[in-house]
């Protein structure tokens, strides 16, 4: 699985010689950051039987909130805190409906979503308007030697993230659920918790991607993170996520994001029109998840 | 009717089948014999058309047959009751029956009056009276049982293939079962009987395959072979005693679980019971007696809708599998697919499941250490795989079996439920699990063992309770009691 | 019609809310409960009614269709185009778009079981191939239907909104083939467990061929529904009809896992989030609080009544 | 700044100018107005819908009521918010049409049922209203190509960082700057990207482009302003040095002008104003008072221009970047809304009859 990632770069370098470009590779890496976060918040949702297609209306409001304050360093904090704080809310509610109310998770998570998009625009009176603290800018678009800060971040909750779910007791908790609810429950889980926890990281993930993605161009709009809950879903199933749970990886949900967020920028310069690309985008989706889908028995 | 030729098939690391020959003949009851994992679901998946072998030929009806699909199988009357069932759970009885061979009126389109009409009547040759309007989900696993058979019945099969359908039926619905299979024998029809009860293999059929680790063993003329001969053909060596003595000695007079008026989701209804330490004791009754719902119920997987529970010096009122747990309980529940086991993972994983902390240090899996103490189970109970790393949805039914019952001895300290602890089970692994409930009970364990077969309640028990629509009816001593006194407990409307 | 109630009570659950929608509305405005206003909403509901009406086929096969946004874009672009304000072409068009519709949904079945790809994944990626082929046809607005096209979806008979009434009688009729079809139960059967269904030799592929067609075939309507309300094909104009398609289907009483509902809930489920919107217009709610209302609904529509744990 | 007679009307090559009667619909008042809108969503409409407001405050003595719908950039909720606004009994719509093709039945329909209608900032296709008030998509679009054209003195590499690919309000500007860019045979279209109007993904697309082309780019042609500050940053953060940042147009955004004023590269901003919405209330309210309109009230727009990068098409613009800036403004300000120096999009709340 992961083999296909110098395939695709050697490949990409090969039919346009930009693409290989230190510039290029960094600007990659900027953009791969954020999809990869909210991925892997997608993948642990996955992997207990859901789906959370509220995190781009998570992202979005989380970057209006960043907007939402004077627009200096000092509030940060207060942003970061803010944010999560609804990412937590949502997160529960998620959670909440998805195991207490057992309300499916496709359409519990597109009801927060909606529900997110009507406040959001309730606050924004229609448009969020104001400056994002140059702190987040840093983390948005800011490079070190080249490389992204926000890479940096992705790495540090990749580790911490691939510990928790492939080493820790509820990580494993996580797996048991996620392959069948009723055997967590008689090994004593309490599987709902389990499940809302899931949620709950899925939502703080996307609140983090969006505040990255606010600092990206420090402006903001209603719709900052757009695509991303179909592009992650699509990254974990590239990735080898189950869609049916119980099965899945971070490295595979990084991988999967990889995976998109090259082709997207191949098929830019190429100058491939935008028809074509999307063409080639549906194709490669399909093809993908065939070569890579487990043929689950 | 039926003739194989040199089939394997092997799986990832495991060759399941090795050059099989199988000749069923028109107008047969042939019995497959074979330890677990010994290929026999494997032989079947390939005869129904589920799975393509490796290598081999297949003649059926004189012909030499490639299915491409289970339908194909069908469409030439192949009919395959599964071991794992292939129901729909949310449909109806009539309509789970007729599935694929829908009933139609004179303008081709279904008619669910007659659909309705006709399964009731398929059902009352069965012998079992249910609503064929009510959700298969609603049913209990016979009651399931007796839906796929029934439904066996709706086309012209030219052979029917049973896999342990008697594991989960009793008494009279296997008498009624075993009444149709000869009638069918007698209209030409082959049968293909699988069963770990060799009472039912001498029966019922006329010759008897025996499978072991993947190959042939032979094949025999019933009346050629004697109990112990097959038994040493499946297993490759002798068994001595079935059930291993009681040893009462261990036995204490402390009492570990006692409840009062429990009372448990829709039929089971002020339970009183005690279990104390070092005993083995067994719940009888009807299928359908509410016996797994109690287990349920003591494990807090159901809520208590009333009563309480004294478990190891406490009172509960409400009790969660954690909490029950905690306190040293297992329970080995009746359904291995969809309850016992987590499918997607490996059998280290299964084990350590419920007492995770031990393997772990911080909120971190010390995955060696893990291994070692699955590694050790594997080794006391001869479960049959490629060590602590295998998959368990790649075992055979009675090796994930063994996964279960070890995953629960090992953290065992006050009570063990096993319910069906030994469904389709074979005879060494049967008389392997009875020596390890012996010797938990003996290390001061209560187990509660719920059962259907009455030669292992009678066998094993130390003490039976009778239960009968969700009551408990008696209670009798081990031993001395006979399946008659049981019997009559369980069905008598005047008992206690 | 007893069968609609007994296996559905999700559909007693929308009927609740429909009636409590009309009450506030009946104490917000009098022209709310005009029969006009009820016509209105009625012609309001069409499209989403029809789309929704074939997403529900695949829901019950235990799948999903994440195309129909982009074949709608496509076929009421098609429409519009081919037609290009010339009456004579109308009928074979229409014909044309309908097949076409339909031959799009076969090939998302054909990949589901090809691939063996999740239906999600399918139907995705097919739904990105179709926006670009529909911006391949048109980077924007194209062609125009013939006044007398819209009369299909602006147009009275009999009093009732013509477009509506096709609805509800594809509606029925697609009911009563899932009733008294064999390949119609076994849509049911197919989605409950898709491993008995394999074992008990049902095909697959045919009962695929059927739901993911009809929502084809769905999807080309509601694109000749927009096609006539709008005058134009759009490449865009589908878009929304993706996640707005599944709503209708759960309120209805489909369960999205698949195996139980039917189409009848959809119909009512799609008719109540006509009324609610015109009931927030009639309120004055702003957009913003619409849509938080929106999704409460569908937060209680499906949440307070939950189905008793199958499993323990 | 500009403030002579709208030179679309001074300018207008045709020998009438086109007067629409109003007589039929002289009413009474008081009167109930209906508004649909296309949707919120960015700042512009936002600060349009604002002005509006303000002009039913104004007139709150003859408004006894404006009913305001929001499709949310839906064509299938707005026609349905249009049949519930005549549900509800307004005696004129203004409409602002989320696609000009596909709400014209449904305006059609409510013009033949004797409702006059008002199109304010996007039109219907058909002339099955009473009148519409605009600027000029076609005027900036053709501005802009030509100013870039002049720039670069007819040679050089062009990218077009475009809204959505096929929406009417992207190609209603790019379409006529293809007519210009493409009678002069030296200027090259390198690519064509999309951005969806999201900052993000204009920065995302400019990216890739500057990766591809390098200094190959002579000049950016965006049609709106939202997706113009995540380019500029874009070649900023690729290491171009301020001054190399090639023209590049824009509208009504604060955060380009302030680019430019820092990094010093040519900048035209030529505004799309929102205050044509408050326009269309008093617009409307002529209509029912049976007063004379013409066919097309086409507001203007400021045409705002960096020193020095003048050409002869631009030989004067209304005024330079300096004087139309906010220093201290949020980068997506809108400096265009005529709302007054207090004016606070995110705190505003006027009290008018609905
Ligand atoms: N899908 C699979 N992948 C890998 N191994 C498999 C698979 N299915 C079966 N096996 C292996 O094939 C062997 C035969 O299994 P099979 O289920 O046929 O046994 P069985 O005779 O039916 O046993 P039981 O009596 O327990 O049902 C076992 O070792 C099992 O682990
Ligand atoms: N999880 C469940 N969901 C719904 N109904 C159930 C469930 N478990 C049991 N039942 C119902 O309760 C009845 C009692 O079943 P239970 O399994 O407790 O009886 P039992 O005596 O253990 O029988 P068996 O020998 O089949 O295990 C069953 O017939 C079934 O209809
Ligand atoms: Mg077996
Ligand atoms: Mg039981």
């Amino acid at each position: 699985m992961l083999l296909i990632l110098p395939l695709l770069l050697a490949a990409g370098g090969i039919v346009s010689p930009a693409f290989i470009s230190a510039d290029n590779l960094s600007n990659l890496l900027l953009q791969f950051a954020p999809l990869a976060i909210v991925a892997m918040g997608q993948a642990l949702v996955m992997i207990v039987r859901g789906l959370d297609l509220s995190v781009a209306s998570m992202m979005a409001t989380a970057a209006v909130i960043a907007t939402g304050f004077s627009g200096s360093d000092r509030d940060v904090a207060t942003i970061f805190a803010v944010a999560l704080a609804v990412a937590v809310m949502i997160g529960l509610l998620n959670g909440f409906l998805v195991t207490k109310r057992q309300v499916s998770p496709f359409l519990a998570t597109l009801a927060t979503m909606i529900l997110l998009q009507g406040f959001r625009f309730a606050y924004t009176q229609g448009a969020p308007s104001g400056n994002v603290p140059p702190l987040l800018r840093v983390f948005g678009a800011g490079k070190f030697h080249g490389i992204p800060y926000n890479v940096l971040v992705l790495v540090a909750l990749a580790i911490i993230l691939a510990i928790v779910l492939h080493r820790s007791t509820f990580g494993r908790r996580i797996f048991i659920v996620g392959g069948n609810p009723v055997t967590g429950r008689l090994f004593g889980i309490q599987s709902d918790l389990i499940i809302i926890a899931c949620y709950l990281i899925s939502a703080c993930l996307a609140a983090v991607g969006g505040l990255i993605l606010s600092g990206y161009v420090g402006l903001v709009d209603n719709w900052v993170g757009q695509g991303y809950e179909l592009d992650s879903i699509v990254a974990c199933v590239v990735g080898q996520v189950s869609l049916q749970g119980g099965r899945g990886s971070i490295l595979g949900a990084l991988t999967g994001a990889a995976i998109i967020v090259i082709i997207a920028n191949e098929v830019l310069l190429l100058g491939v029109p935008i028809q074509v690309q999307l063409i080639i985008k549906g194709a490669v989706i399909v093809i993908a998840a065939a070569l890579y889908a487990r043929k689950d028995n | 009717m039926l003739k194989l030729a040199g089939i394997s098939k092997s799986f990832p690391g495991v060759r399941a089948l090795n050059g099989v020959h199988l000749h069923v003949q028109p107008g047969e009851i042939h019995g497959l014999l074979g330890e677990n994992g010994a290929g026999k679901s494997t032989l079947i998946k390939i005869i129904a058309g589920a799975d393509a072998p490796d290598e081999g030929e297949m003649d059926f009806a004189d012909a030499p047959v490639q299915w491409s699909s289970p339908r194909e199988a069908k469409q030439h009357g192949i009919h395959v009751v599964y071991q794992e069932f292939a129901l729909f759970p949310q449909r109806s009885v009539a309509e789970n029956i007729f599935i694929g061979h829908e009933r139609r009126n004179r303008f081709r389109l279904l008619d669910h009056a007659r659909t309705r009409r006709e399964a009731t009547q398929l059902l009352q040759r069965l012998g079992v009276s249910l609503n064929v309007n009510a959700a298969v989900s609603s049913l209990s696993v016979a009651d399931q049982q007796m839906v796929e058979i029934a439904r066996a019945m709706v086309h012209n099969v030219k052979l029917l293939v049973l896999d342990e359908p008697t594991a989960v039926i009793a008494g009279r619905e296997v008498a009624v079962l075993f009444e149709l299979l000869r009638r069918l024998r007698e209209t030409g029809v082959s049968v293909l009987f699988i069963s770990h009860r060799l009472d039912e293999v001498f029966a019922i059929c006329d010759r008897v395959t025996v499978l072991k680790d993947g190959r042939l063993v032979g094949t025999h003329d019933i009346r050629d072979v004697t109990r112990q001969r097959l038994i040493s053909m499946m297993v490759g060596r002798d068994l001595g005693d079935l059930f291993p003595p009681r040893t009462m000695t261990a036995r204490s007079s402390e009492t570990i679980l006692r409840t009062e008026g429990v009372t448990v989701g829709e039929r089971v209804r002020d339970v009183s019971i005690e279990l104390r330490r070092g005993e083995i004791a067994a719940l009888a009754g009807m299928v359908g007696a509410g016996r797994s719902e109690l287990a349920l119920g003591l494990f807090g997987a159901m809520p208590l809708r009333s009563g309480v529970i004294h478990l190891a010096g406490q009172r509960i009122t409400s009790m969660t599998p954690a909490r029950a747990i905690g306190l040293g309980m297992g329970l080995v529940t009746e359904d291995r697919k969809s309850q016992g086991l987590a499918m997607l993972l490996d059998i280290a994983a299964n084990i350590s499941g419920p007492a995770l902390s031990e393997v772990a240090k911080h909120g971190l899996i010390d995955r060696r250490l893990e291994s070692e103490v699955a590694a050790r189970e594997i080794e006391r109970y001869r479960i049959t795989c490629r060590g602590p790393g295998t998959k368990v949805a790649t075992m055979s039914g009675g090796n994930q079996q063994k996964v279960i019952v070890a995953r629960w001895a090992r953290i065992c300290r006050s009570v063990l439920i096993l319910d069906e602890p030994t469904r389709g089970i074979d005879v060494g692994a049967k008389a392997e699990i009875y020596r390890i409930m012996r010797e938990l009970a003996r290390s001061g364990v209560a187990i509660l063992m719920i059962s259907s077969e009455l030669t292992e309640v009678i066998g094993m028990a130390d003490r039976i309770i009778v239960m009968r629509e969700g009551r408990v009816t008696g209670e009798l001593p081990g031993g001395a009691a006979t399946e008659e006194d049981i019997m009559h407990l369980a069905t008598s409307e005047n008992a206690a | 019609m007893p069968w609609l109630l007994r296996n559905n009570a999700g559909l007693a659950g929308v009927l609740v809310l429909i009636a409590l929608v009309c009450l506030v509305g009946a104490a917000a405005s009098d022209r709310f409960l005009s029969f006009n206003n009820f016509l209105n909403v009625f012609e309001q509901t069409t499209d989403l009614a029809l789309v929704s009406i074939g997403q529900t086929l695949t829901i019950l096969a235990g799948g999903i269709d994440l195309s129909v946004g982009s074949l709608i874009s496509l076929t009421s672009c098609l429409t519009s185009g081919l037609i290009n304000n010339n009456p004579d072409r109308v009928v074979i068009v229409v014909i044309a778009v309908l097949v076409l519709g339909t031959a799009v949904g076969c090939v998302n079945a054909s990949l589901v079981v090809a691939l063996r790809v999740h239906p999600l994944i399918v139907t995705l990626g097919m739904g990105a191939v179709l926006q670009g082929v529909t911006l391949l046809y048109a980077l924007g607005p194209v062609g125009r239907v013939p006044r007398g096209f819209n009369f299909l979806a602006y147009g009275r008979v009999y009093g009732l909104p013509l477009g509506a009434t096709l609805a509800v009688l594809l509606c029925i009729l697609i009911a009563l083939l899932l009733r008294y079809l064999p390949l119609g139960r076994q849509v049911y059967a197919l989605g409950d467990d898709a491993n008995s269904a394999r074992l008990v030799g049902l095909r697959r592929t045919r009962i695929l061929m059927l739901v993911y067609g009809t929502s084809g075939f769905c999807c080309a309507a509601t694109g000749l529904y927009l096609a006539a309300r709008f005058g134009v094909g759009q490449p865009y104009t589908g878009v929304n009809y993706t996640l707005a398609s599944i709503t209708p289907v759960v309120l209805g009483g489909t369960l999205l896992s698949g195996g139980k509902g039917g189409v009848v809930g959809t119909l009512f489920g799609a008719f109540l989030i006509a009324l609610l919107n015109n009931l927030l217009n009639f309120m004055d709610v702003s957009k913003h609080y619409q849509l938080v209302a929106q999704a409460v609904i569908i937060i209680l529509a499906v949440s307070v009544y939950v189905e008793r744990r199958r499993t323990m | 700044q500009y403030s002579g007679a709208p030179r679309t009307f001074l300018f207008n090559p045709a020998l009438d100018v086109c007067i629409r009667d109003t007589a039929k619909f002289k009413k009474a008042p008081p009167y109930v107005i209906g508004f649909a809108n296309a949707g919120l969503g960015d700042s512009w409409r936002v600060v349009g819908l604002h002005s509006l407001e303000k002009a039913a405050h104004d007139h709150a003595d003859v408004v006894k009521k404006l009913l305001i719908t929001d499709a949310g950039h839906d064509d299938a909720k707005q026609v349905a918010d249009i049949q519930d606004l005549v549900s509800r009994g307004v005696d004129l719509l203004i409409v602002s049409a989320n696609t000009s093709q596909a709400l014209d039945p449904a305006v059609t329909q409510v013009t033949e049922r004797g409702i006059p209608v008002v199109m304010v900032d996007r039109r219907v296709d058909s002339d099955n209203f009473v009148t519409f008030v605009t600027a000029s998509d076609a005027m900036m679009g053709r501005l802009f190509a030509q100013w870039i054209v002049e720039k670069l003195n007819g040679k050089g590499n062009v990218i077009i960082l475009g809204g959505q690919a096929g929406s009417s309000p992207n190609e209603n500007r790019v379409k006529p700057a293809m007519q210009v860019f493409g009678a002069y045979p030296g200027i090259k279209i390198l690519d064509t990207v999309y951005s969806d109007w999201s900052p993000v993904k204009g920065k995302q697309v400019m990216q890739a482009m500057i990766a591809k082309h390098g200094h190959n780019i002579n000049a950016v042609f965006a049609p709106h302003g939202l997706q113009v500050p995540g380019a500029i940053e874009a070649f900023l953060e690729a290491g171009w040095k301020g001054n190399e940042i090639p023209p590049i147009t824009s509208a009504d955004m604060n955060g380009p002008m302030k680019m430019a004023i820092k990094y010093k590269f040519p900048l035209l901003d030529i505004d799309y104003p929102p205050a044509m919405m408050g326009v269309a209330l008093d617009v409307a309210l002529k209509v029912l008072a049976g007063a004379s309109v013409p066919c097309v009230y086409t507001i203007n727009s400021n045409i705002v221009l960096t020193h020095g990068d003048e050409t002869p098409s631009i030989p004067h613009p209304d005024m330079y970047v300096e004087k139309h800036v906010v220093p201290d403004g949020p980068d997506d300000m809108l400096v265009s809304g005529g709302m007054g120096p207090d004016y606070n999009p995110s705190t505003f709340k006027i009290d008018f009859p609905h």
